[in-house]
């Protein structure tokens, strides 16, 4: 899924996987926060904005 | 009366940058390896020598996704869930170097968006926006089988101008006064002389040995034609796909959608397909033509004899053989045809 | 010219929730434009495109009548992406009714014959448009003899009880009332098919009898042979169709059974004529 | 070829006469030069219409899904792949078939003429899965480079990339000869198709048609055997092929995995294994 993602063109970072289980609360604070700065770093996903229809 | 004006090829290119100031220009340009109708960017010109393009000129006038209506479903917007009508440009456009079958095409579908109940609003004011330009056919394909479907390779129907490719020169038809408008507009002005057309006619016409045979198709019936055992054979190969329907200058059907984004949304329309199951697929879930050999019998049924009966203008299309040439498992419209022409039901 | 694909806006007037599991739901709509009420002159038979921004439009058949002023309504069935949505759309909602479209029941051309309406389920709601249409006190004269067979699956899926009671008390509609079945000990009326119940109770057909007939397929498909034995020519049965539609003016090209379109041509046809014409399912 | 063609005829009339069959799928000529349609053939006597040659590009294995008679297929490496796939998808069941296997040297291209792009880098040239072959196994490529394209766009960077797909699919028409000429795109209703909810646009939005080329390409991860029945059948001759491969190569380096070779392993996307590569999950 991740390598198909990024080979058609979309930022490594944006899609990220973990596996934490519901007695990890702090692994799962830590991973939010570094998935959260990352994408902050990429920045809004302007690719898959559709566009308004063309007036014909 | 009709106007013969005779175009030098060197003035041709400054004549279309003159035509581009007055009209929206759409001509027939090189994608990567076919041609195909695109609107002309400012200073490009139209490449004339093309065969023929992959898709016809239709989606001047019938583009394949076109909004119809806004909308806001914001309930603070005092207009929210009306529907706003889109603004769209209908100045005057024109469609340069289309072939002569693709303009036939065109009248036949009018027959379909201009009616005496009802006119289609989008259709109808692109079309009557758009000047049309014609390029007889030198050249033909093996795969053109025009002059057997009441069409041909110099046919006017449908058409303002048609120029004929004369060497140096194109010889220029002006078969309307829009036709004639547009030429003028051009700067083309020099009179011309038509006297080497209609031997050029005749050797196109020639060119073309491929047939379709459609002489008995007024006088079936359609129940016997409808209830005919050939359906399963023809249909068998069929992947349902939309390449025919798509490709075909006389398709016209199309579906309406509602997309929304947000509050915002707009209500489109877009090509459709009777090849597609869900064509036709009611809410509840029951389909009158869930079945392959339906929905193939319904397109080569319409095309063939629904219209023939409806319209007495004979059958819908022009034999511009892109549905032959593109189908990925090669159903010919050709082959049943004559199947259905040849087809004596037995009593 | 007005363009056709769009709709007048409405305001929905009231909900009325129509059958007792609650599937059938009849909406009362009041146009935003009070002159569009003029432009939306409708015959009983006719049809219109509910139309709702943001999910789409569905046809669905005219249930009032043209004498009744001031509103317009439409009985609907909850079943696709649009109804589901309607159905839980809540009074004074906007929205849009397109039309009208398509052919009504040729009421002129019924004038001074005798009419038998023969309905089932939820495809009566045209069918009560007429039955309004012809009692009422301006036009009951310019008809013959009325008999209404209706059937429902079971008593709680009848639509217009009211109304259907009312009929019933007067002497100038004779009213034929059945179910599938029911466990239900009161009930007062008939049980059985409506083909089997038509059999029973249809006048014997003559040169002046029609039938209007509209339900499901497989209502329609036993009916007609009971019509055909009881004498009634396939000129004189008239019929209401449906199938998949978009635009409802005859243009998107996918509602044609043969070379006729539902939507423009039809809905309503004569059996005379369905004989020309493939049945698609086939 | 001819000896191909005469040995399909036998085996095929065989088949029909002595029942062991009730149909022979198989190709027959073409109205076109460069084309050969796909046919099914009943009697012994249409046996005669058979052929074999470079323009049998569709995989015939898509005409096989849910099909309840015996039937014998005509079958090239690819196509026998897609069978295996078939049959591990129960979507026919082996005893149904009797498979006419056909060595093959790959399939021209309808336009160019020269060999199709998967063929020239096909390693499955002859059938995995037959009952009797048509003519004598022939030699299988090595050390071809299969992924040399996939490998180009990989070396792109990220904008690049989209860029490139962006381009690729920009003359789609979502005419869907793609995949419905795939043997794998059986589902009853497409992810396209569907209106509750309704996952992707139905128009011509650059989005939408990718969304379209990007899920569809995931539906086949584990299961596609570059039979490139999909980039012969587009009109528009876009490289389809493009994302499958990626997947393709993937399943290949990630699980040693190449689709439709044997009928005892299941795909590696419907096993576990503590083997399994997950360095991407943090």
């Amino acid at each position: 899924m991740k390598n198909l993602m990024e080979h058609m063109g979309v930022e490594p970072g944006r899609l990220q996987f973990s596996w934490i289980s519901s007695a990890e609360a702090t692994k799962f604070v830590d991973v939010v926060k570094q998935v959260t700065e990352k994408v902050k770093e990429l920045g809004p996903n302007e690719k898959f904005i559709k566009k308004t229809v063309k007036v014909a | 009366m009709m106007k013969i004006i005779n175009i030098d090829k060197q003035k041709w290119a400054g004549g279309v940058e003159s035509l581009s100031k007055s009209y929206r220009l759409f001509g027939p340009v090189k994608d990567v390896d076919c041609h195909n109708f695109k609107e002309l960017k400012q200073g490009e010109q139209p490449d004339l020598s093309y065969g023929n393009t992959k898709l016809s000129p239709k989606s001047v006038v019938f583009p394949p996704s076109e909004a119809m209506f806004t909308y806001s479903l914001d309930e603070s917007n005092p207009e929210h869930h009306i529907l706003k009508d889109v603004p769209k440009d209908y100045s005057p456009r024109a469609v340069l170097g289309m072939r002569p079958c693709d303009a036939k095409a065109v009248s036949l579908v009018r027959m379909n968006f201009d009616t005496p109940e009802y006119r289609d609003p989008y259709w109808m004011d692109a079309y009557e926006a758009t000047t049309f330009v014609g390029l007889a056919c030198e050249n033909p394909c093996a795969s053109c089988f025009c002059t057997s479907t009441g069409c041909g390779p110099y046919n006017e129907e449908g058409l303002d101008v048609l120029l004929v490719d004369n060497g140096n020169a194109y010889i220029a038809k002006a078969l309307t006064e829009k036709g004639e408008k547009l030429l003028a507009s051009g700067g083309f002005t020099d009179a011309g002389d038509a006297s080497a057309v209609d031997a050029k006619k005749a050797a196109a016409e020639a060119k073309i040995t491929a047939k379709i045979e459609t002489d008995k198709l007024s006088e079936k019936v359609i129940m016997d034609l409808y209830d005919a055992p050939f359906w399963h054979d023809v249909a068998f190969a069929c992947i349902n796909c939309c390449t025919c329907t798509y490709a075909c200058p006389t398709c016209w059907c199309f579906d309406i959608q509602d997309e929304n984004k947000g509050c915002e949304g707009v209500r489109m329309r877009n090509w459709d397909s009777c090849m597609t199951p869900l064509f036709t697929m009611h809410g509840s879930g029951h389909n009158p033509r869930d079945k392959k050999h339906q929905r193939v019998r319904q397109r080569f049924m319409h095309k063939l004899k629904y219209f023939v009966d409806k319209y007495q203008k004979g059958i819908m299309c022009v034999g511009c053989g892109r549905c032959v040439q593109q189908c990925p498992v090669n159903l010919d419209i050709r082959t049943v045809s004559k199947t259905m022409n040849d087809y004596v039901a037995k009593s | 010219m007005q363009n056709p694909y769009k709709a007048y806006p409405v305001r929905i007037d009231s909900i009325d929730v129509a059958t007792e599991d609650k599937s059938l739901r009849t909406f009362t709509f009041v146009f935003l434009n009070p002159e569009d009420e003029q432009k939306f002159a409708y015959e009983s038979g006719q049809f219109a495109e509910l139309s709702i921004p943001g999910k789409g439009e569905i046809p669905i058949g005219i249930a009032s009548s043209p004498t009744e002023k001031g509103f317009v309504r439409f009985t609907v069935f909850r079943t696709g992406l649009v109804t589901n949505h309607l159905h839980n759309m809540k009074v004074g909602d906007i929205m849009g009714v397109r039309g009208p479209l398509g052919h009504p029941y040729p009421l002129k051309d019924l004038e001074g014959k005798n009419i038998v309406i023969i309905g089932a389920g939820f495809a009566f709601t045209t069918l009560r448009s007429t039955i309004v249409y012809m009692l009422n006190p301006e036009n009951r004269s310019r008809f013959g003899k009325i008999d209404v067979i209706y059937g429902a699956r079971n008593p709680g899926m009848i639509l217009y009880k009211d109304e259907l009671t009312a009929w019933e008390q007067r002497d100038d509609i004779n009213m034929h009332i059945t179910v599938d079945g029911t466990d239900d000990p009161s009930w007062k009326y008939h049980t059985g098919f409506v083909p089997t119940i038509t059999e029973k109770v249809a006048p014997q057909a003559d040169d002046n009898t029609y039938a209007i007939m509209c339900g499901p397929p497989m209502m329609l498909k036993f009916t007609k042979p009971v019509l055909d034995k009881l004498g009634y020519k396939h000129e004189n049965i008239i019929l209401s169709l449906e199938n998949r539609m978009k635009c409802g003016i005859g243009i998107c090209g996918r509602c044609n059974i043969g070379k006729e379109l539902i939507c423009k041509d039809g809905p309503v046809f004569t059996l005379a004529q369905l004989k020309h014409m493939p049945e698609e399912d086939t | 070829m001819d000896a191909y063609i005469t040995k399909i005829k036998a085996i095929s009339e065989r088949l029909l006469k002595d029942g062991t069959v009730e149909a022979v799928i198989g190709f027959r000529e073409g109205t076109l030069p460069t084309m050969s349609e796909p046919c099914f053939i009943k009697r012994s006597d249409d046996v005669k219409d058979l052929v074999w040659n470079a323009n049998c590009r569709i995989n015939l294995a898509n005409y096989l899904t849910n099909r309840k008679e015996k039937i014998a297929i005509v079958a090239k490496g690819c196509d026998s792949r897609n069978i295996v796939n078939h049959i591990i998808e129960n979507k026919i069941k082996r005893d149904q078939l009797f498979i006419i296997g056909v060595p093959c040297k790959g399939m021209n291209d309808k336009d160019t003429g020269a060999l199709q792009d998967n063929c020239a880098t096909c390693t499955h040239r002859n059938p995995v899965i037959y009952d009797e072959l048509a003519g004598d196994l022939v030699e299988e490529q090595t050390g071809v480079d299969k992924y040399a394209d996939v490998k180009k766009v990989e070396a792109m960077t990220t904008d690049e990339k989209w860029a490139f797909f962006n381009n690729l699919y920009a003359s789609c028409t979502r005419c869907y000869a793609c995949r419905n000429a795939c043997p794998l795109c059986y589902c009853p209703t497409c992810f396209v198709d569907e209106s509750k909810p309704q996952w992707v646009g139905k128009g011509e939005d650059p989005i939408d048609v990718r969304t379209y080329h990007f899920l569809r390409a995931y539906h086949c991860a584990g299961r596609c055997t570059d039979c490139g029945s999909c980039e012969a059948a587009c009109p528009q001759n876009i490289k389809v092929r493009q994302l499958t491969k990626k997947l393709e190569k993937d399943c290949a380096e990630l699980f040693g995995w190449e689709a439709g070779l044997t009928l005892d392993k299941r795909p590696p996307l419907d096993t576990f294994s503590i083997d399994d590569p997950n360095d991407f999950i943090k």
